[in-house]
């Protein structure tokens, strides 16, 4: 490994090298291109950091000084459009939404996400998230769902509101399936995000789909594989809570929902 | 042989206009086969980052009216709007909030149930319709959920497109990458619609996506369309440092002072009623003055740099009512904007140019439609006010959608496939780029070209300033950049960046060359040697075509139907 | 390989309860417990079947399990026993969308209702009972 | 058997059992530990027809529940047709094994035969 962790009393002598004033983490990036061999790599890079340096900014600046051919997905750099998914000091979380400061660490260890196919380096395939994520009818289901010259909207009160608002919070990062334990293992999971936008859609006034979606989620892979072991709370980086949704949700399988 | 696939309607692009326009001409024809592409993976696009609002007309009873909103309309374009499109954009809007909400967008609501609005710049009735700060990312996802009812839209999640290919008339097809796996396609289509949303990042300081790159912009470029009226780029008076991600024009709204570094609240100087709630030009111009004088203060990392100050507005009200600001200044800059004034300087924020289109969003060949940001239907004129835009990409993605799909009924068998075309496009990015050779950085390049647009055609400009920065953007072009040292065939952004820059250039250029022949200031485009507005010369449009050679400068006139121009003040 | 590079985490990942939480940790000593009473019953029916083989039987196998270590398995079901029961309560109402907050705006920095003090209060408590009745059953099967 | 009624089942059984376990295991601490397991005691309560009755619904309440909770388990660990449909059955003849297992002690015990 490139860096060497100094000791307390040893401080003096890194202050007096040429470098030191402004100050520098080592990102170990994982290198795998699936195509060309299946083994991970990891490559140490020096990046200088500021008090407001994102995860994603250093392995930017890595990719434009350092080595180009990073592969890494992100778009908004403001947490929300949800690209920037991945694995950061064995957590998954966004990098854009992560500063390097909160990890307090000196070295920071990138990784793709787990129960994501990777792609290549820290980009990972979504296809089964969105696959699923339309599995779950993510729609208003009623019949008068389109609008014509006259009509206006549907009465919502701010109370109605806030029974699915912050389900909608949802920018479809993955986080949460790369953390969920059932999701390690169950290939054919629904996984949290989708369940959670199940209820997201249930939950809206406007909607009259419960049924059908209630026997989406009525199957063998389905609702009854969460364990509620809130993981996917705990890493959700827009409080979206998909585990109260889960269990709200199955709160109408079992008949105490109305 | 080149991979092929086919399709009946191709869309480019899913922001906002372009997952709009996928819904309409689904609904409209169920069964041809519509493909969305993308550069990014279709919900990530850059429409989620819209905040503020989307403007309509929706409560005449209370005392709004279609009038007054087209009037601020025209009105904040400083006349150069044209009032048919404008009148179009303001009767089309209030069905597509109410369509919105019965698609199941989580508008705000008011007591009593119907769907709340706001104050916004440059209105004369609070009709920016919001779901809290979010209103972009909630449209979005609204959009994208009501496309998974339809099962003849295609997502393309992660394909470049690199160009359109036609015949001189009518449309055949576009070619791109599917990035997964660096495999170069050809699509041959009947209709295709451009939706490839706006190209703040030739700006080094932005509020924009780090993909809002010109590429959509260059393809119709190159394919002969004219870009129209690229000189009037919006600067958002708070970007906030270092990132420039937006702040929203609501925390000005909201109460909070722009200081100097004497402490002052300068926009008392120019701006003596409305202050820091004047319309994004003046306040942005403001800023900038005050930094030339010498009243700004310098960021940590040198940049100059004004305060935008919240703390007299109370923690409480900042933890209430601009949650967003406060988690985006605490996360991003490390500072609570409850106990520190924020840094903000004006920041590239809206592309009021782009593909020349007509009312229908048309463009000059026949079965290419463009909507939203990169379209410019003149619906903007020189300044866009704030809310206008989504609302822009929802009702042109409503009307080339169901024009476009219609087309694709109507439509006659494809002209012969221009193959050849398809294999000069294969040169140009595979010998041109992918196997070039160079020995510079193109991300040193990018930053290099992006500083001098923020340099050279900021918000005030001059001759000297803008014939220079043509000078270096030229120059810069020259250096050997075009290379990619990232030789892998899968997912390899270095060459799509690389790709991304080299659409920069010709882009940048346009910008330029249409500010050096603006001599006039209008809305956004301020000449600092040209002051004033001149609608005996300048009342039109600019229309820039791409030539080998020199781009090729045209104008189009300016369709005025009720309102004569005055002069604008606020 | 494929599994290698669908880059599931595994069995590893389901069974390591670090890093999320209390919650995760009720999770994995749920199926820990789960799976060990299961065992223990399958155990229990066969030692207890002996008894159709009269006295001599019954005792030969009594003696196999009260020694030290038959009695700390016993001490560990008991543990398993009553933290299983606690927290399947507790499990068993969460999951019926009871206790589990209720859906409101969320707030910078975002904390999640679903993972409140109530339900960590029950897991300790879950996990406290477990260890009183252990050092309980310890104190009777080791005090005489 | 739509899942939801599984998993009915598998709570039910679970409340079923904490009731009776409860009983159960107060019996063994109503009297000196060791004393509760001495052959004839044990014997005894086989013949006590209530009680004998009671271990039976615990057996067959915590066959259910624990065979369908490795159910769930190894449904999770693994997936594909085959491998789920033996899952399925092999959890339904553990739980049969188990119980008639149990039940034959339970039965014969009961009757005196021993
Ligand atoms: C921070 C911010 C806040 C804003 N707030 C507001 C507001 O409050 N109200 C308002 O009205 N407006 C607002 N705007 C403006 C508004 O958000 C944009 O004008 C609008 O979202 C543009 O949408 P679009 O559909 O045209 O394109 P975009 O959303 O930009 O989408 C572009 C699409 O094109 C694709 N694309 C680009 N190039 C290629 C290629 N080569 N190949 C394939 N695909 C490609 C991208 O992947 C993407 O999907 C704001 C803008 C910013 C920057
Ligand atoms: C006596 C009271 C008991 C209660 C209240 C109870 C409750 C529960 C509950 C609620 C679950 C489901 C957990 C989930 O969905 O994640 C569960 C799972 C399980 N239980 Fe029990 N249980 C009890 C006794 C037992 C016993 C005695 C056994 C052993 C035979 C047992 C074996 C299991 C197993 C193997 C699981 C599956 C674990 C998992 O899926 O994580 N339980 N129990
Ligand atoms: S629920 Fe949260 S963690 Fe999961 S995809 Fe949505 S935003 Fe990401
Ligand atoms: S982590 Fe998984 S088990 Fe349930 S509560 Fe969340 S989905
Ligand atoms: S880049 Fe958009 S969420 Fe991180």
């Amino acid at each position: 490994m490139a860096t060497v962790t100094v000791p307390k009393e040893e401080k003096t002598a890194v202050v007096t090298s040429p470098e030191s004033t402004q100050k520098t983490v080592t990102l170990r990036i994982a290198r795998i291109n699936p195509p060309e061999s299946t083994e991970t790599k990891f490559e140490e890079f020096k990046v200088p950091v500021q008090k407001w340096t994102t995860v994603l900014e250093s392995i930017l600046y890595v990719k434009q000084n350092l080595d180009h051919s990073i592969a890494v997905r992100y778009s908004c750099r403001q947490a929300s459009c949800g690209s920037c998914g991945m694995k950061i000091n064995g957590k998954p979380r966004l990098a854009c939404y992560t500063k390097i400061s909160e990890l307090e660490s000196n070295v920071i260890t990138i990784e793709p996400m787990n129960n994501f196919p990777i792609i290549r380096d820290l980009a990972v395939n979504f296809e089964q998230l969105f696959s699923t994520h339309k599995k779950m009818k993510p729609f208003i289901i009623n019949e008068e769902s389109e609008v014509n010259s006259d009509t206006k909207e549907f009465i919502q009160t701010p109370q109605d509101l806030e029974k699915f608002l912050q389900f909608s919070y949802c920018i479809k990062c993955g986080l949460c399936n790369s953390a969920c334990p059932t999701m390690a293992t169950d290939t054919s999971f629904i996984g949290p995000q989708g369940l959670a936008q199940a209820y997201r859609y249930t939950a809206d006034n406007r909607d009259k789909g419960k049924k059908d979606r209630l026997k989406i989620v009525d199957q063998s892979h389905g609702i009854w594989r969460c364990h509620f072991a809130g993981s996917c709370s705990n890493v959700c980086p827009k409080g979206v809570d998909p585990a109260m949704a889960i269990q709200l949700l199955r709160g109408y399988l079992l008949g105490f929902g109305k | 042989m080149v991979n092929s696939i086919e399709k009946d309607l191709l869309i480019v692009g899913s922001g906002l206009a372009g997952l709009r326009a996928a819904i309409q001409a689904a609904k409209v024809a169920p069964h041809i086969k519509i493909a969305v592409i993308s550069k990014l993976q279709v919900m990530r696009s850059h429409s989620v980052s819209a905040e503020g609002g989307t403007a309509a007309v929706l409560y005449p009873e209370d005392g709004d009216t279609i009038e007054s909103h087209v009037y601020d309309t025209v009105k904040g374009s400083d006349f150069l709007g044209d009032q048919d499109v404008i009148e179009k954009l303001v009767s089309e809007m209030p069905s597509e909030v109410y369509q919105l909400e019965h698609w199941g967008m989580p508008w705000s609501r008011r007591e009593d149930g119907r769907i709340g609005q706001r104050n916004f710049g440059g209105y004369s009735f609070p009709r920016a319709t919001f779901a809290q700060d979010k209103v972009g990312f909630y449209e979005m996802q609204t959009l994208y959920d009501t496309c998974q009812k339809f099962d003849n839209i295609e997502f393309f999640n992660e394909w470049f497109v690199t160009s359109i290919i036609h015949d001189g008339q009518r449309f055949c097809g576009i070619t791109a990458i599917e990035m997964s796996t660096g495999t170069f396609y050809t699509f041959k289509s009947k209709a295709l619609i451009i939706a490839t949303g706006g190209a703040g990042r030739v700006y080094s300081f932005s509020t924009y996506a780090l993909a809002s790159t010109p590429d959509g912009l260059d393809m119709a470029y190159r394919a002969g369309m004219a870009l129209k009226d690229m000189e009037f780029v919006q600067f958002h008076p708070t970007g906030i440092l270092p990132s420039g991600i937006l702040i929203t024009e609501g925390a000005r709204g909201e109460g909070g002072y722009l200081l100097n570094n004497k402490g002052e609240r300068f926009m008392k100087k120019y701006a003596p009623t409305k202050l820091e709630l004047a319309s994004r030009d003046v306040v942005s111009r403001a800023m900038i003055t005050e930094i030339n004088e010498g009243r700004g203060f310098k960021h940590d990392t040198g940049v100059d740099c004004l305060k935008l100050d919240l703390r007299h507005l109370g923690k409480e009200l900042i933890i209430r009512k601009l949650p967003a600001i406060r988690e985006i200044s605490l996360k991003f800059s490390g500072v609570d904007p409850a106990d520190e004034p924020i840094d903000v300087r004006p920041v590239c924020h809206y592309m009021m140019g782009g593909i020349h289109t007509n009312i229908d969003g048309a463009t000059e060949i026949q079965g290419i439609w463009a909507a939203g940001e990169v379209a410019c239907n003149s619906v903007h004129g020189a300044n866009r006010l704030g809310a206008n835009s989504t609302a822009e990409c929802l009702v042109w993605g409503k009307i080339t959608g169901e024009i476009a799909a219609k087309y694709v009924l109507e439509s006659t068998s494809p002209p012969p496939f221009p193959l050849h075309l398809v294999a000069n496009e294969e040169k140009r990015i595979y010998d041109g780029i992918f196997r070039g050779t160079g020995s510079v950085n193109p991300y040193e390049v990018r930053q290099e070209l992006t500083e001098i647009m923020n340099n050279k055609a900021y918000v005030y400009r001059n001759e000297t300033d803008l014939v220079e920065g043509l000078k270096l953007v030229r120059e810069l072009r020259q250096k050997t950049w075009k290379h990619v040292d990232d030789k892998a065939k899968e997912y390899n952004t270095n060459f799509t960046n690389v790709m991304e820059l080299d659409s920069m250039f010709r882009v940048a250029e346009v910008i330029l060359m249409g500010a050096i022949w603006r001599k006039e200031s209008r809305g956004a485009h301020a000449r600092t040697d040209y002051p004033d507005r001149d609608d005996k010369n300048f009342l039109a449009h600019t229309l820039v075509y791409y030539d080998t050679k020199e781009p090729i400068i045209k104008t189009h006139p300016v369709t005025i139907t009720k309102y004569k121009p005055v002069e604008r003040k606020y | 390989m494929a599994e290698r590079l669908s880059n599931r985490e595994g069995i590893k990942g389901m069974a390591n309860p670090t890093r999320y939480g209390i919650l995760r940790v009720a999770y994995w000593l749920q199926r820990l417990s789960g799976l060990g009473l299961l065992a223990y019953l399958i155990g229990h029916i066969y030692e207890t079947s002996t008894i159709l083989n009269g006295k001599a039987a019954w005792d030969n196998m009594l003696s196999l399990t009260e020694t030290p270590g038959g009695h700390i398995v016993l001490v560990i079901v008991i543990g398993m026993c009553v933290f299983h029961t606690g927290n399947g309560i507790r499990v068993m109402i969460s999951e019926g969308g009871k206790g589990v907050g209720k859906p409101g705006q969320p707030e910078y920095p975002y904390r999640a209702s679903s993972l409140n003090s109530k339900q960590r209060l029950c897991i300790w408590v879950s996990i406290a009972l477990a260890a009183l009745a252990m050092m309980y059953g310890a104190g009777v099967l080791f005090g005489n | 058997m739509r899942e939801s009624i599984i998993m009915k089942i598998h709570y039910g059984t679970a409340l079923g059992a904490v009731a009776l376990v409860a009983v159960h295991i107060l019996m063994r601490m109503s009297q000196k530990f060791s004393d509760s397991l001495a052959y004839q005691n044990v014997l005894a309560n086989y013949h006590f027809l209530p009680y004998a009755l009671m271990l039976e619904v615990i057996l067959v309440l915590l066959s259910v529940h624990g065979f369908n909770g490795l159910r769930v388990i190894l449904l999770e660990l693994k997936q594909g047709a085959t491998y789920e449909r033996a899952i399925n059955y092999g959890s339904i003849a553990a739980m049969a094994i188990l119980i008639a297992y149990g039940s034959r002690t339970i039965l014969m015990a009961g009757m005196g035969i021993s």
